[in-house]
């Protein structure tokens, strides 16, 4: 087994939680691709901490699934305002504060 | 050779689940496919011999976050018309895909260029012990103040969504 | 003895310190002013009465301001800058009489803080402090005209800020970089002009940053083609601010090329003569041709100011001892003659509620006294023999002709440029039959006459005595050009 | 053991506050005066305790037999923590009147940017990747939750969604390039990188370089370069006015605390490899800042274009570090100073005009404002002086020594383009200027509000001249060269 | 003795200032005060002049009196000093300015005596006696220059003094303006001389002195220069045009200025620069072509005018026209001669004129005159006399000296210019013959109120009529059994050709001869009756017309300007300069605006632009990982 399966792995799925974000309306899918671009950042650093033998990239992981829950519970938060506001979760809808509207 | 087919299957349940979660119209099979790619990364760590962070992956990132989130979508019931129409997602997807090309490129070659391969692991790699010790040796202060982090995120998520009369302009 | 320097530029601005924090009434204000700007000149008669015309740089005052880039606080004052700073404190106590029944605070407070601008450009020796009182003084002049002026007030203002201010901010680039050469040779900062001009750069390096300076000279005196700012900014300014802007501040684009030009970039200056006279040459004949359809007496002075001040510039640019102290001598002339105009076109809009020569006509028949001033000072703004302005406009055409023929001859058409407007435009003006707006043109009153009698004593003494003056500055510039040519000739 | 807690009790007493508040705001009995007060107490305890430090030029790490190397007290941070409370302490304060207006603030409001304060803090102190990285989170959430607070404005959700998604997107990246210094060097200790990068070659190096790539993505984006500034105007003008007042002048700082400790230690014998780079990006934030200043009608909007111009700035200066500039560093932290205290004031002002109106407010409300409201008007005037760099004030020292230092590291085009926008920015500053001199108002002037926000944005006015002109010659207060002086020791203190 | 040279500049200017002083302070000061002190000013002068004439007239002939008053401008090498020098063509100036002066002040008195601005006139007249006087006496070509500007100053203001109505202003513009014109290239020679001589004193001395140091080349360009300024004051082809414009001021105004003195500074500058155009003759034959050429062109115009004072204003550019031929072809003694005996007719014919119009209510068109003689007796006589004068009949004074040019003319073998000079003889005496009949014989007709002149105004008359009639005796030459008195006196240094007597006598006789044959048509076609000229063939009417030469110089050189300078405004700085920085700043704008459609509010579009800023940063970090 070599790393760089693992490599392209984490690339690939950093990338798509970009492609996600860019491509994608839907508020859900916007807030998962986020966490799924943080979570290749755990497989590379728990990958990183195998090939190093020590434990500390896993402990980054680890605090790094707590900050990626910390994230989470304000972007759910957020969600449900914005849906109870405008009762849809289009992210192209909230777009009053475009410079067409203001000027 | 066995840890190799482990790791197609779970890269492929990754991948798919990914690319399931940001290609899905209907937001619940999203999350569904998405809860599918973290249970896969747990795989993963699991093979990384990372037996704690599979753990912690399993309990906080699936059982917690993605859960809640599912939760959520089902409790905002968003049906088929309140969904948004996306008809240019996959030409959006094309054009992003090519941005993020030279991107994902410099990732996986200074990834690569790590010259490093697997070597066995000391006892007890992975295990709670030696992750409880080096947490509380090395990561004292960014354990701590990833409390202060949780704090500060539900005070927020807590205004945020707390629902109160409207009657402020 | 050696702070006097810094009394008379921030004494104005104490007075309006201490007068605007205690919120003074009308009256105590314009005494105030008052007073403060007859203390300034006396102190400045002061200055010119210690003042050694051999001592080169004098009452030299240098203090630490930042330290740790070597920005100091110097001051100084020298042959060129005497006349400069007599001008200023002869001129601001007769703006002051000008303004005597103005009701808005702003106007006294401005014109307060602009006398501070303007003496402390003229006395800086620090390029970063003269760069402040450079950009300072701008802002009093954008505050009058965009509002206390008449007509597109606001645009303007904003017009004169914006294109002047892009001038600075090229010299500001080429102070910068001077500054950083002067630490790149010698490990330690200094801004000081004594210190800066001992660099020598490279040629290329040197026209480019010799450029920086000139942009911001030539859009302050304006040259043509830097010049649409003016007649705008004059047309809608209020009186004081027009005079100042003519008499003083453009006056400090001429006096900031001798000073800095000449003293940072003897030699590379010559790079730049050619242009500059060409298109000093142009201004001179362009800006009087344009003068003569102008129906605004502000704007008609406007470019002739900036056809004189043309002229002044192409004097700069000959290096010799007869145009130099032509255009020293014009900077004072002209400002005085130019001050006086203007101050009549103000007394001419307090009267008619215009300054459109087409709603003029006959003041003659009503106001001789008015007439007489009027038509002196447009006729020492033509150059008229007796007044300042014509020894100014010999020595310069002299020294033109010692330069070249051509260049003599073109100068030589000063004679005529002025006639061109100054002429017709009295004949629509104070002559012929008089119109609505004319009809019954009260005479001036014994304040005006005030006013004006001092600027006409002097404008007379100039041109029948110049000898009284040009000792004050003569050595200095003699001197400065004896280095240049050094210099040149060292090449 | 006492004296090392003594070192990290203002962040503590930041910390503690919030959770203070958090408590009290179960309460119902108190007000909003109450917990501003409170909140006020605490920041401005902190700030108290920090100030001594600043004559403390020895680095300290604090418990280094628990935290390592992570937690660092130099000069450098403490001046930064003077400036996070500072600028908290003045955005409660002159906000006071705001809060009054407006009923959806509440106790956790305070909590929050307590919260951020501490983020923020932490930021400044942390020596170390991860834990800057959290802190950061710390910091971000809260400022997120806090743009969004006004819940029933859609515009604050908005700007809240967007500043979270784009935030959380790049925030993505300052991890991603923290895990490939951390597979490089095998440690996230700004020292340990520093010792990697001294010892090894190039090729080893490659990964710290893409690592600090990604992580430079998240810091430009938090201070809004081009193309990473898209969200900075629509946040700017969603987000409640003292969150907004709070994000461009303590907030946008804090970015600053991490990147130049990452630049001049951490990178210092390879950041040259990134001046290209910067330089582009230096260029296009010039001008695209400029671009998005000169054609906003909404002031607040046009204060986020114009700060977009001034982290430009701050990026020429960057890049100069990348050069060999030895004056760009005391440059940076000077130019934060200056634009600290321009815009605290000037978004005070606004705020404070805001306070008593409901909509937005554009360049035209501002007409006849000199007439209504002289003193404010005059101090609105300094700012935007100072903002655009107008010599006597402290914007221009700091315009000064950016462009030096850009020209001393030979980056003169740049120092040239700096000039330049600083050129167009006399254009919507004086615009400002104009609109409150210049037209004539049928209200009748009011009196000088002499409560405190007034007292304060006035002292702001007075430090922003004396910044830019005060000499050492009045006895017993420091002239401009003890701001540099403030600036050179900090900087001093990083190496 | 010197020093009343200092006096006698000084005077006039400060009556001049004084009477100014007086009128703007209190406008309605007694006139017996302006009429004193404006008097007694040119009086004063006149007797200090006097003095001096004295002084010189018992001298050697190389005698110059000097007298510096004090340093003017002194900058390097260029040292002026106000200084004042008097040699014998100064004594004769200072003579004819001040005694003609003093006349004309007196006549003023009686003329102006209705004016409300009569302080304000005598202020001027001062003012311009003083400039004049300035001008004589200057010790160096700069203050020479000074008060040449000021003659032109003054007689700006004396010729707009009828200031209400604009045209009189318009021909006050017109004279400054021209003069100016004149100045530039006076200007521009002194400057050329100075440069040239540079380090030495810049005086009339020094400067002849060292005047044969000098290419003569750089002399041909300073001499035509001057010559530039003498067409500008002295009115010859192509600067004469404000000459007839300017009778708009009041008749003592044109008697003074132009008749007898500021006109004549030409010739007395010419004059006084003999050694310089005695070292390029041939610049001096040009001289003498313009001058032939503006005699007889304004003679042919006066031939043709209606208005009595246009008439004398032709003439007097005619006369001055002789007076160039002379100074031209070197005979600089007769020039100033014909200065001289021009002044007394000149003047006398004006203040004549004058009396007629003051009789006549302000009438000025001859052809509305007429049968005059019994009413106006002693001004008919005294006008008869200069008339006479002017046209050449012996023993008036314009017969010697008008007969010493034409020989000096035929003498230098310019016969070109004599022919024309002959010829132009002929059509004064037919002219000024023309208006004399026009005025006081044809058409008699009754008069309803002709107002008694007063003594002031009529006994000037008959000073000059005295002056007329005998002054050319002063300078009677050989032929005529004379000793060339005036030319012995003067001593400037003609260039001499000789003349047989029996030549000069056939000139005269041809002189007398073409006179009387003027004299004779005119009798002819206007002693009885006399018509308007009609404009009924071609020719006509370009005499008419003054040759259109006005109407050119309009469309030429006044539209032309105008238009300029509407096209430097609305083109050049508004479209050009202008129109450059707007277009940059809206360029700019509109950049920014294009840049802010960017801002679309949408997040994944903000995301994209991350996005692609990443991209390109990797990119950049790609190509950087290439080379390492």
């Amino acid at each position: 087994m070599t790393p760089e399966p693992f490599f392209a792995l984490a690339t690939l799925l950093f990338s798509m939680g970009i492609i996600g974000i860019i491509s994608r309306r839907n508020l859900f899918v916007v807030y998962m691709s986020i966490e799924l671009m943080l979570s290749s950042v755990n497989l590379i650093l728990a990958l990183f901490s195998r090939l190093h033998g020590d434990m500390h990239g896993s402990v980054i992981a680890l605090l790094m699934i707590a900050v990626i829950a910390a994230e989470a519970a304000l972007f759910l938060a957020i969600i449900v305002l914005l849906y109870r506001q405008r009762r849809t979760l289009d992210s192209d809808v909230f777009s009053k504060l475009s410079q067409r509207d203001t000027l | 050779m066995l840890e190799n087919s482990i790791f197609a299957i779970l890269a492929l349940f990754l991948l798919f689940g990914s690319l399931g979660m940001i290609s899905f119209k209907q937001t619940i099979f999203s999350g569904l496919s998405f809860l599918l790619a973290m249970m896969a990364l747990a795989g993963l760590f699991a093979l990384l011999e990372n037996s704690f962070l599979f753990l912690a992956q399993i309990m906080v990132s699936v059982g917690a976050v993605v859960v809640i989130s599912l939760l959520v979508m089902l409790s905002v019931n968003v049906n088929e018309q309140n969904l948004p129409k996306e008809p240019a997602k996959f030409r959006w997807m094309l054009l992003s895909a090519i941005l993020v090309t030279p991107f994902a490129l410099l990732m996986y070659r200074s990834l690569t260029h790590l010259n490093r391969e697997f070597a066995e692991t000391t006892a007890g790699y992975g295990s709670l012990k030696m992750m409880g010790a080096t947490l509380f040796s090395d990561w004292v202060l960014p354990f701590e103040i990833v409390s202060v982090l949780l704090l500060a995120a539900m005070v927020g998520a807590i205004i945020i969504a707390r629902k109160e009369p409207v009657n402020d302009a | 003895m050696e702070a006097v320097l810094s009394y008379i530029i921030f004494f104005p601005l104490f007075t309006t310190l201490f007068m605007g924090f205690f919120r003074v009434g009308l009256r105590t204000l314009r005494i105030g002013a008052m007073l403060s700007s007859l203390l300034v000149f006396l102190l400045v008669l002061l200055v010119a009465a210690y003042f050694d015309p051999d001592g080169g740089m004098q009452f030299i005052r240098v203090l630490p301001w930042i330290e740790h880039y070597g920005i100091t606080y110097k001051l100084g004052v020298d042959g060129i800058s005497l006349v400069l700073l007599l001008l200023i404190a002869f001129l601001m106590p007769l703006l002051y009489l000008y303004m005597w029944t103005e009701e808005r605070k702003g106007y006294w407070y401005n014109m307060m803080l602009l006398q501070t601008g303007v003496t402390g450009a003229v006395l800086s020796l620090d390029l970063l402090l003269f760069y402040l009182f450079w950009e300072t003084m701008l802002l009093p002049i954008f505050i009058m005209i965009g509002r206390y002026g008449s007509g597109m007030r606001q645009f303007n203002a904003m017009k004169i800020v914006l294109m002047t201010v892009l001038g600075s901010m090229s010299m500001f680039f080429s102070i910068l970089y001077l500054g950083y050469e002067f630490f790149a040779v010698n490990g330690w900062w200094s801004f000081a002009l004594s210190d800066l001009s001992t660099l020598e750069l490279d040629p290329r390096t040197s026209i480019w940053l010799a450029g920086g300076f000139l942009l911001a000279f030539a859009i302050k005196i304006p040259l043509v083609g830097f010049h649409t700012w003016m007649a705008p900014a004059y047309g809608s300014a209020p009186t004081p601010a027009v005079v100042i802007m003519s008499a003083i501040m453009a006056k400090l684009g001429i006096y900031g090329l001798w000073r800095f030009g000449y003293g940072l970039f003897e030699t590379t200056l010559s790079y730049y003569a050619p242009w500059v006279m060409t298109l000093a040459i142009i201004g001179l004949l362009y800006y009087a041709i344009h003068a003569i359809m102008e129906p605004s007496l502000r704007r008609m002075f406007a470019y002739s100011s900036g056809s004189h001040l043309s002229m002044i510039a192409l004097g700069v640019f000959l290096t010799n001892i007869y145009a130099w102290g032509g255009s020293l001598y014009f900077i004072a002339t002209h400002a005085l003659a130019s001050a006086g105009i203007f101050l009549m076109i103000g007394l001419l809009y307090k009267r008619t509620r215009s300054d459109n020569i087409d709603d003029l006509g006959g003041i003659a028949s009503y106001a001789p006294r008015f007439t007489f001033f009027f038509v002196f000072f447009a006729l020492s703004i033509a150059g008229l023999p007796g007044t300042g302005g014509f020894v100014a406009e010999l020595l310069i055409i002299i020294g033109a002709f010692k330069e070249e023929f051509w260049i003599g001859v073109l100068t030589a058409t000063t004679m005529l440029s002025a006639m061109l407007y100054i002429f017709w435009m009295l004949q629509r003006t104070v002559f012929g039959p008089e119109t609505v707006a004319t009809e019954y043109f009260e005479d001036l009153n014994a304040r005006e006459m005030a006013m004006l009698i001092p600027i006409v004593a002097l404008l007379l003494i100039t041109g029948i005595v110049p000898s009284l003056f040009i000792p004050l500055f003569e050595p200095q510039i003699a001197a400065m050009l004896a280095d240049l040519l050094h210099s040149i000739g060292g090449l | 053991m006492l004296d090392q807690l003594l070192l990290i009790l203002p962040m503590a007493i930041t910390v503690i506050g919030a959770f203070f508040l958090m408590l009290l705001s179960w309460n119902k009995r108190f007000t909003l005066k109450d917990y501003n007060l409170v909140a006020v107490f605490f920041l401005s305890l902190s700030f108290i305790l920090e100030l001594p430090q600043l004559w403390n030029t020895e680095v300290i790490y604090i418990f280094p037999e628990v935290f390592g190397k992570m937690y660092v007290i130099d000069n450098f941070s403490t001046l930064f923590d003077l400036m996070f409370t500072a600028g908290a302490i003045l955005t409660l304060l002159i906000n006071t009147d705001y809060f009054k207006s407006r009923n959806y603030f509440n106790g956790e409001y305070f909590a929050l940017i307590l919260f951020s304060v501490f983020g923020m803090m932490t930021l400044a102190h942390s020596n170390e990747l991860v834990t800057a990285f959290i802190a950061l989170e710390i910091a971000s959430l809260s400022v997120y939750a806090l743009a969004g607070y006004h819940k029933s404005n859609r515009l604050s959700s908005e700007a809240m969604l967007k500043y979270m998604i784009l935030g959380s997107m790049t925030g993505a990246f300052f991890i991603l390039g923290t895990a490939l210094i951390y597979g490089a060097v095998g440690s996230t200790t700004l020292g340990d990188i520093a010792a990697f990068i001294k010892g090894s070659g190039d090729s080893e190096t490659l990964l710290v370089i893409t690592g600090g790539t990604f992580i430079m993505v998240t810091i430009l984006f938090k201070i809004g370069a081009v193309p990473f500034h898209s969200w900075v105007v629509d946040v700017y003008h969603g987000a409640p006015f003292p969150v907004t007042m709070f994000m461009a002048s303590t907030f946008k700082i804090a970015l600053f605390a991490i990147a130049l400790r990452l630049y001049l230690v951490d990178f210092a014998p390879i950041n040259a490899i990134w001046s290209e780079l910067l330089q582009v990006i230096t260029v296009l934030t010039l001008i695209g800042g400029s671009w998005l200043a000169i054609t906003q009608d909404n002031l607040k909007r046009m204060l986020a274009g114009s700060s977009i111009v001034h982290s430009g700035y701050m990026l020429i200066a960057i890049s100069s570090i990348g050069l060999g500039s030895q004056e760009a560093a005391p440059a940076i932290m000077f130019y934060l100073m200056s634009y600290f205290l321009s815009s605290v004031g000037a978004f005070g002002i606004l705020s404070f005009i805001a306070s008593r109106s409901q909509k937005s407010l554009t360049f035209e409300d501002f007409k006849g404002f000199a007439q209504r409201r002289p003193y404010l008007a005059a101090m609105m005037a300094i700012f935007m002086l100072s903002l655009s760099g107008f010599p006597s004030t402290i914007g221009f020292l700091g315009k000064f020594y950016i462009f030096t230092s850009a020209i001393e590291s030979g980056q003169i085009l740049l120092a040239g383009l700096g000039i330049l926008t600083a050129f167009i920015s006399v254009y919507y500053y004086f615009k400002l200027i104009a609109m409150m001199y210049f037209y004539p108002t049928n209200e009748s002037q009011k009196r000088f509000p002499m409560d405190l926000s007034g007292v304060l944005i006035g002292l702001m006015a007075v430090l922003v001249i004396w910044g830019g002109i005060g000499t050492g010659l009045i006895p017993f207060i420091p002239g401009v060269d003890g701001f540099i002086d403030i600036a050179k020791q900090a900087v001093l203190s990083l190496q | 003795m010197s020093t009343l040279l200092i006096l006698i500049v000084l005077i006039p200017f400060l009556s001049a200032a004084l009477m100014g002083l007086v009128y703007l302070s209190m406008p309605r000061s007694s006139k017996l005060f302006y009429t004193v002190t404006g008097i007694g000013a040119p009086l004063l002068s006149g007797l200090f002049s006097l003095f001096v004439g004295w002084e010189l007239l018992g001298s050697p002939t190389d005698v110059v009196l000097h007298v510096e008053a004090f340093q003017w401008i002194a900058l390097g090498d260029f040292d002026i000093a106000v200084a004042f020098m008097a040699d014998r063509l100064t004594a004769v100036m200072l003579f004819f300015i001040t005694f003609i002066g003093t006349l004309i002040h007196v006549y003023a008195a009686a003329y102006m005596s209705d004016d409300a601005a009569y302080g304000k006139f005598f202020s001027f007249f001062n003012l311009f006696m003083g400039s004049m006087l300035l001008l004589v006496l200057a010790d160096n070509p700069i203050i020479m220059f000074v008060g040449w500007e000021l003659v032109g100053l003054s007689s700006y203001l004396l010729i707009g003094f009828y200031h209400k109505d604009a045209k009189n202003v318009k021909a006050a513009n017109k004279a400054f303006i021209l003069n100016r014109v004149g100045d530039f290239g006076f200007i521009i020679a002194l400057s050329v001389l100075f440069i040239a001589l540079e380090g030495d004193a810049f005086t009339f001395e020094s400067i002849k002195a060292n005047i044969g140091f000098l290419d003569s080349s750089l002399i041909a360009l300073v001499g035509m220069l001057l010559f530039v300024g003498a067409m500008g004051k002295s009115a010859q082809i192509p600067l004469y045009v404000w000459l007839p414009d300017a009778m708009a001021g009041p008749t003592p105004v044109s008697a003074l200025i132009h008749a007898a003195t500021m006109v004549t500074a030409g010739v007395y500058m010419v004059a006084r620069f003999s050694f310089l155009y005695n070292e390029v003759p041939e610049v001096g034959e040009f001289i003498a072509l313009i001058g032939a050429i503006s005699a007889l062109f304004a003679a042919l115009i006066a031939s043709y005018q209606s208005d009595i004072k246009k008439i004398l204003a032709y003439s007097t550019m005619s006369q001055l026209g002789y007076m160039f031929i002379a100074v031209g072809l070197g005979a600089y003694s007769s020039g100033i001669f014909h200065v001289f005996t021009h002044a007394f007719f000149k003047a006398l014919l004006f203040m004549g004129a004058g009396a007629v119009i003051v009789a006549l209510h302000h009438e000025q068109n001859i052809f509305k005159m007429g049968g005059l003689k019994k009413h106006l007796g002693l001004v008919y006589v005294t006008m008869f006399i200069a008339t006479l004068a002017i046209s050449g009949i012996p023993p008036f004074a314009g017969f010697f000296s008008k007969d010493a040019i034409l020989a000096a003319a035929f003498a230098s073998g310019n016969y070109g210019i004599w022919m024309m000079a002959t010829f132009t003889a002929m059509l004064t005496a037919y002219y000024m013959f023309r208006m004399l009949f026009i005025v006081f014989f044809a058409n008699a007709r009754e008069y309803a109120d002709i107002p008694t002149l007063p003594r002031m105004m009529t006994w000037p008359l008959v000073v000059l009529a005295f002056g007329s009639a005998f002054a050319g005796l002063l300078g009677v030459n050989e032929a005529y059994g004379g000793s060339n008195g005036f030319a012995s006196f003067i001593a400037l240094p003609d260039t001499s050709h000789h003349l047989s007597h029996f030549a000069e006598y056939m000139l005269g006789l041809l002189n007398v001869l073409m006179a009387l044959l003027g004299t004779g048509l005119a009798y002819k076609m206007f002693a009885v009756s006399a018509k308007a000229p009609i404009g009924d063939t071609f020719w006509k009417r370009l005499v008419i017309h003054k040759f259109y030469i006005d109407e050119l110089y309009d469309h030429l050189i006044v539209r032309t300007l105008r238009m300029l300078s509407v096209i430097s405004d609305k083109v050049i700085d508004r479209k050009g300069v202008d129109g450059i920085l707007h277009f940059s700043v809206a360029g700019y704008k509109t950049a920014g605006l294009l840049f802010t459609k960017l801002q679309n509010g949408k997040v994944r579009y903000y995301a994209l632009y991350i996005l692609a800023g990443v991209a390109v940063m990797s990119l950049l970090m790609l190509d950087t990982m290439e080379g390492m």
